[in-house]
């Protein structure tokens, strides 16, 4: 136990030390990326005068350590991340008020993404070469294969054009329904608050495709984890001992699944961090409005403050999940020390 | 073979013409080709051959246990009369760990890593019936200290981890015998464990099967733990029963030329060292003659090349499969 | 003076927090040609001594010498050119074999470290001569390992030993995770290639019966410590260090008529992180009544010819019960 | 007779071979020839992304892939256009085609440079120190983050050119390959056939190039070729958002983009045909993947 509490001690160290790469790898994006990022944004065309303003204004005209101390001043003194280039609001306003959108539809297409993955990977490790692990797999292939935009699409052509069980991918709610009160800021949660079922139904309508293509995408990953830690796992020596000792059948995959906790509850975390970022396509396709669909809005604008912000908040997000990880995994299992 | 698997009494383990096939889409592997033999109550049986010879597929399909592909093709395992070849499972599970205690070879391997001792033997008690959290401890206490284990309490407020190999094969033990079961199967209980260990397992699996009267099949690979441990002993190769009968006989008169060869390996001071030759033949396609036809020295009758010989009685309750008889005269 | 000689070895590994002290002050001495067999149970620090014996670790006291070489503190260069002269058999043949290469490839690749000016059709000869002399066939010159059985495979691994003529091979459990009748056709080839080739073995064993067809010395190891030596009947007829007897006695003789007296230990090895004092078999011996045992370790002395034990005890006196 | 020169062919690697001319290289490509015989998915994966990559240079298309023909917009796929045409009145069908030459060679661009720095970094941080723990600690973190979404920043930030889309998807995949080289090393280096090599006198440089380094090739060409299909989906990711590759140059991404306006409305071909092309060139990717693995008996059956 004493080891362990080391090792958490340990880990709480590194924090400084990372978030301190965080930063720099934030401010790095955009100061040591070979090219000017002035002379993108004011085109191919600009003059000379126009391009040194918009150097001034992103600050880099300046040099490089002038500049590096200012944004890590400004950071700390200020807790600012700076305003956007073409909104001129604060940046960090921008992020907390998307951050609740796109962590709804993380959660829930991790949610399904875990379930039918592991659903997947327990048939497939359990009935291995009989029909439901062909099955299975051919299921993974297809949806690893398919890109989560394109799949978007396809989804959106089926069920709502042909099918019509969705409706328009136009965002959190339909374009003439009120938004209910800003409470949390995430759309189910606070129609929940205002008990408005009928808006709640509505929520859940337009939140259907996006968390199920997030989900197909990303169960791939879970699938195949499960499978191949699920097959060892029932094929091990312990697993055969507590079939030889009499135990049921659901008490030994029981066993297996314990194993495959740690490495499944790994890449929840991974994924989840992950996510923020890599939804953006699908927040773009659905018009889901989240932190996202901003992102890439300022990565098409060449906002770089914004982009700068957005990669910094990610990577402390980031950053927070892996420690959270950790803890977690050392407190699934037993064997886990860290010398 | 059918006169060695009907002894006059009823025995407690009967196998009878037992025959195990690993079928993959490219090949089939003829594991074990009609093994039969009997245990009788409170006898100890060893089962001893090479790497590949069938002893582990032999086990599992005892066991009920066989890993995919594998399957048994033909032939039955009567436990006190019941068959357990085609039981439907929940039965067979009734009989694993109650009537039949397992102890395989890997102890740390066994036990599961995340679960306290404590809990493991819960789910054995438990799977068999029903007890008290109490009772259950109380009896788990009383295994634990019945297999030499010095701190019982410890133990199994534990996990598998923290044990020495030693330590982590008495529990494995405590696990398989809490039960009481009638027959102990150990699948090589000491390979990888230290010497002077290997013999304080060994002397308390023994220890515990005598007391309360059970029977054990012992498998193993190593001449030396048959020659101490067993009262008659199986030799198999190339998935078949080449020769059975009282240890003492069979390893100081082998009647199988495989037997024989499988003696003079065993290395003694001074006695120059024989090697096998020819290799085992590769179970894919069973050859129609002898299956130890190819590295046997003694071949001479001409039924060897063309019929499989059967187990016959050479001596009392000592059977060998071979066509001819070793001591007659040949090259 | 003696083919290998190691004197006052020691060596600690650092895992983690923890130091695990392998090997605590060896001297050994293997003359040209003769076989030294190193007997323990794991952790004994026994493979940690062969593999110091021919410098694949660095001690971290004491010396090496292999053929009036110094290998402690040798530049890595000179090291590489001594391993025409000694070298290893692994107890795992399969893996001790480059799953990537020939067969051929892989017996051929001392010659091309340590005789670059052969033409590749000398080096062949030599490589097919050498799968000749530990009768492999030639035929096999293109397989890889995996297409071998076991027996085969450590017969190139002892092809790849012997293909450079060296002088002194450590034999790492050499058939231990062989069958019985392929083990005995290592053990026959390794002794004939000692008799052609006047080969010295350090046969690294835990199995008695082996020891005792294949050695011409034993030195038995403890807890890092080489407890007992001497002349192999001396050593296994007449053992005078206490775990020495127990261990010769778990041994199981095949032969069902022989039953030797079982001498049972207590308890399980001490931990190589923490050494404990005294006579390190002290907590397991059934011998203890010196006052000296608790608090010294005692060092090896001579109880016969060439026979020396590290006890103050006397084997053979009765038992001291628990 | 049939049957004779059948048990002559069968005999005849039992016999002693002569020693093999063809080298190390021929001899691995004859063994990837046999593999591929043995692995049908191996053949068929290699066999698809050969002949998209030479249909989009040589085939001849039907229609101008970037010239649109402004008369006939958002036609339904018929007997001219077989796929069918976009808004701007683009042949679907030669598009698809065409985007083979820029998707496909930027794909195996960036696969390829990170394979080419990934191996010599993935080796060098293979020694035990603690200094390449820490490295590897911050690489992690590294990888943990969403490398996709700072591949389009980059892409944005630097402009959209040829090589630095390459490069970001370089980026993007290097840390897998220096983990995967690493990790593979580390257990390769505890094996016992490294010893063994050491044992016999062969020296640092010898044992990483001939022992080390051969022995992870497998598995990288496995991960390589899951990476070519991740790149892929970065490609086409990068396009639908409008980073990437931008019309009139054909590009899948660039594609789905322009007919996602139009799919709600029911114009499905616009978006699927070069969506299905995506993923033919990811599943073949995998399929080569996949028979690799099992090729140098990596997979998990």
């Amino acid at each position: 136990m004493r080891y362990r509490t080391g090792a958490i001690a340990k880990r709480l160290l590194f924090i400084p030390v990372a978030v301190f790469i965080v930063i720099t790898l934030a401010f790095g994006l955009v100061n040591l990326t070979p090219g000017d990022p002035a002379l993108v944004i004011a085109g191919d065309l600009a003059s000379d005068e126009h391009v040194a303003e918009i150097r001034a204004e992103l600050g880099t005209d300046k040099p490089l350590p002038q500049r590096y101390a200012a944004y890590v001043r400004e950071l700390f003194t200020e807790r600012s991340l700076g305003t956007s280039f073409f909104t001129k609001r604060p940046i960090w306003d921008e992020i907390t008020q998307r951050f609740p959108d796109t962590l709804e539809l993380v959660v829930l297409g991790l949610l399904g993404a875990v379930l039918y993955g592991s659903l997947l990977g327990t048939l497939s490790s359990y009935f291995r070469r009989r029909w439901p692990d062909t099955l299975s797999r051919t299921s993974v292939t297809i949806t690893q294969s398919i890109p989560d935009f394109f799949m978007g699409l396809l989804l959106i052509y089926v069920i709502f054009y042909i099918i019509g069980w969705a409706p328009a991918p136009v965002g959190r709610i339909g374009l003439l329904d009120r938004p209910p009160d800003r409470v949390t800021g995430a759309v189910i949660l606070d129609t929940l608050i205002a008990r408005d079922w009928g808006l709640l139904k509505t929520a859940f309508h337009h939140a259907m495709l996006p968390v199920v293509t997030l989900a197909l995408f990303y169960s791939s990953h879970f699938a195949k984890t499960s499978r191949a830690v699920l097959s060892r796992a029932l094929n091990s020596d312990q697993v055969e001992f507590a079939r030889a000792c009499g135990l049921s059948e659901l008490r030994v995959v029981g066993y297996a699944f314990r194993e495959a906790r740690t490495p499944v509850v790994t890449y929840i975390g991974i994924l989840f961090a992950a996510l923020f970022g890599g939804a953006a396509i699908v927040e773009t396709v659905f018009a889901w409005g989240g932190l996202g669909q901003w992102a890439i809005d300022a990565m098409l604008k060449l906002d770089v403050p914004a982009i700068q912000g957005f990669i910094l908040v990610v990577g402390l997000l980031t950053l927070l999940v892996y420690l959270l990880l950790d803890l977690i995994v050392v407190a699934l299992d037993p064997r886990v020390s860290y010398e | 073979m059918t006169a060695a698997a009907a002894p006059p009494t009823a025995s407690l383990l009967e196998v009878t013409d037992l025959r195990v096939q690993f079928r993959s889409r490219r090949r089939t592997v003829h594991a074990v080709n009609g093994v039969s033999f009997a245990i009788d109550e409170g006898e100890t049986v060893g089962l001893v051959g090479e790497t590949g010879c069938g002893k582990s597929a032999t086990v599992r399909a005892i066991i009920g246990l066989l890993k995919s592909p594998g399957r048994v093709t033909a032939g039955s395992v009567r436990l006190e009369g019941t068959d357990l070849v085609g039981l439907h499972p929940r039965q067979l599970r009734q009989i694993r760990g109650a009537s039949i205690g397992f102890v395989p070879q890997n102890p740390f391997g066994a036990l599961n890593p995340v679960l306290r001792i404590e809990r493991q033997f819960r789910n054995v008690i438990r799977a068999h019936g029903r007890g008290r959290r109490a009772e259950i401890r109380s009896t788990a206490l009383d295994m634990l200290d019945a297999v030499g284990i010095a701190d019982p309490e410890r133990v199994l407020r534990g996990y598998a981890h923290e044990l020495s190999g030693g330590m982590a094969q008495r529990v494995v033990i405590a696990l398989a015998m809490v039960l009481n079961p009638r027959l102990v199967v150990a699948d090589e209980p000491t390979t990888g464990l230290d010497l002077t260990i290997q013999r304080q397992i060994l002397d308390l699996i023994r220890d515990l099967a005598e007391t309360e009267g059970r029977s054990m099949l012992l498998v193993t690979h190593d001449v030396g733990v048959v020659a101490q441990y067993c009262s008659r002993v199986l030799v198999m190769y190339a998935g078949q029963v080449v020769e059975a009968g009282p240890v003492r006989r069979v390893l100081t008169e082998p009647a199988h030329p495989y037997t024989e060869a499988l003696l003079a390996a065993v290395p003694r001071r001074g006695e120059r060292l024989v090697g096998a030759q020819g290799t085992v033949p590769t179970l894919l396609e069973l050859p129609p003659g002898c299956f130890y036809y190819d590295r046997c020295q003694y071949r001479s009758d001409p039924r060897c090349a063309t019929e499989a010989p059967s187990l016959r009685e050479v001596g009392p309750g000592h059977w060998a499969a071979v066509h001819y008889d070793k001591g007659a005269g040949s090259t | 003076m003696a083919l290998v000689t190691l004197s006052e070895v020691r060596k600690t590994f650092r895992r983690g927090r923890s130091e695990v002290h392998a090997v605590n002050g060896v001297d050994l001495h293997i003359e040209a040609g003769e076989t030294l067999a190193l007997i323990g149970e794991s952790g004994s620090g026994k493979s940690t001594v062969g593999r110091l014996a021919l410098g694949l670790i660095q001690p971290d006291e004491g010396h090496v010498t292999v053929d009036g070489m110094q290998l402690d503190g040798l530049d890595r260069k000179t090291l590489q050119a001594a391993r025409q002269n000694m070298t290893i058999v692994f107890q795992e043949p399969f893996q001790s074999l480059d799953p990537l290469m020939s067969v051929g490839r892989i017996i051929e690749e001392p010659l091309v470290i340590h005789e670059p000016s052969l033409t590749p059709a000398e080096r062949r000869e030599r490589v097919t001569d050498t799968m000749q002399r530990v009768i492999l066939d030639p035929g096999l010159y293109e397989r890889r390992p995996r297409e071998l059985s076991g027996g085969q495979q450590q017969r190139v691994g002892v092809a790849r030993a012997i293909v450079t003529g060296p002088k002194f091979v450590v034999l790492d459990e050499p058939t231990s995770s062989l069958d019985l009748s392929v083990q005995a056709g290592i053990l026959e080839l390794l002794a004939n290639l000692q008799r052609d080739l006047g080969l010295a073995y350090l046969f690294i064993s835990h199995d008695i019966g082996t020891v005792d067809y294949f050695s011409d010395r034993v030195a038995v190891m403890y807890l890092g410590q080489v407890v007992e030596t001497g002349p192999k009947a001396a050593v296994l007829d007449t053992p005078r260090h206490p775990y020495t007897e127990a261990l010769l006695s778990a041994a199981l003789p095949a032969d069902p008529t022989e039953q030797p007296p079982h001498i049972a230990l207590t308890g399980d090895i001490p931990s190589p992180t923490q050494l404990p004092e005294g006579c390190f078999f002290y907590s397991r011996c059934n011998y203890r009544g010196d006052p000296r045992c608790a608090t010294e370790n005692p060092p090896l002395r001579q109880v016969g010819p060439n026979h020396w034990a590290a006890t103050f005890c006397d084997v053979g006196s009765t038992p001291v019960s628990l | 007779m049939s049957r004779a020169r059948l048990v002559l062919a069968r005999a005849l690697p039992q016999r002693a071979t002569e020693p093999s001319e063809g080298g190390r290289a021929g001899r691995a490509l004859r063994a990837l020839g046999k593999g591929a015989l043995t692995h049908k998915g191996l053949t068929i994966g290699f066999v698809v992304i050969l002949l998209i990559l030479l249909a989009g240079f040589f085939a001849p298309l039907p229609h101008d892939p970037i010239q649109p023909n402004p008369e006939s917009t958002l036609q339904s796929p018929d007997g001219e256009f077989w796929f069918g045409t976009d808004r701007f009145g683009f042949d679907v069908f030669s598009r698809v085609f065409a985007s083979a030459r820029l998707d496909l060679p930027i794909a195996l661009a960036g696969t390829l440079l990170s394979i080419a720095v990934g191996i010599p970094l993935g080796l060098a941080a293979s020694n035990k120190s603690r200094w390449s723990e820490r490295i590897m600690r911050g690489l992690d973190m590294f990888q943990s983050f969403p490398l996709l979404v700072l591949a389009f920043a980059i892409v944005a930030l630097t402009g959209n050119t040829l090589q630095n889309i390459i490069f970001a998807i370089a980026l993007v995949n290097v840390p897998r390959f220096i983990r995967l080289v690493r990790s593979e090393a580390l257990v390769l280096r505890e094996s016992r056939f490294i010893e063994a090599a050491t044992a016999i006198g062969a020296s640092r440089t010898r044992v990483m190039l001939r022992h080390v380094m051969p022995n992870t090739m497998g598995i990288v060409l496995a991960q390589a070729s899951l990476a070519a299909a991740h790149a892929i989906i970065v490609i086409a990711g990068l396009s639908f958002l409008g980073i990437g590759i931008t019309p009139p140059d054909a590009s899948w991404g660039v594609m789905i983009r322009v007919g996602s306006q139009n799919i709600a409305t029911g114009q499905w071909w616009v978006s699927f045909f070069p969506g299905a092309m995506v993923f033919v060139t990811i599943v073949a990717f995998n399929m080569v993947a996949d028979g690799v693995t099992r090729l140098i008996g990596r997979a998990e059956d």
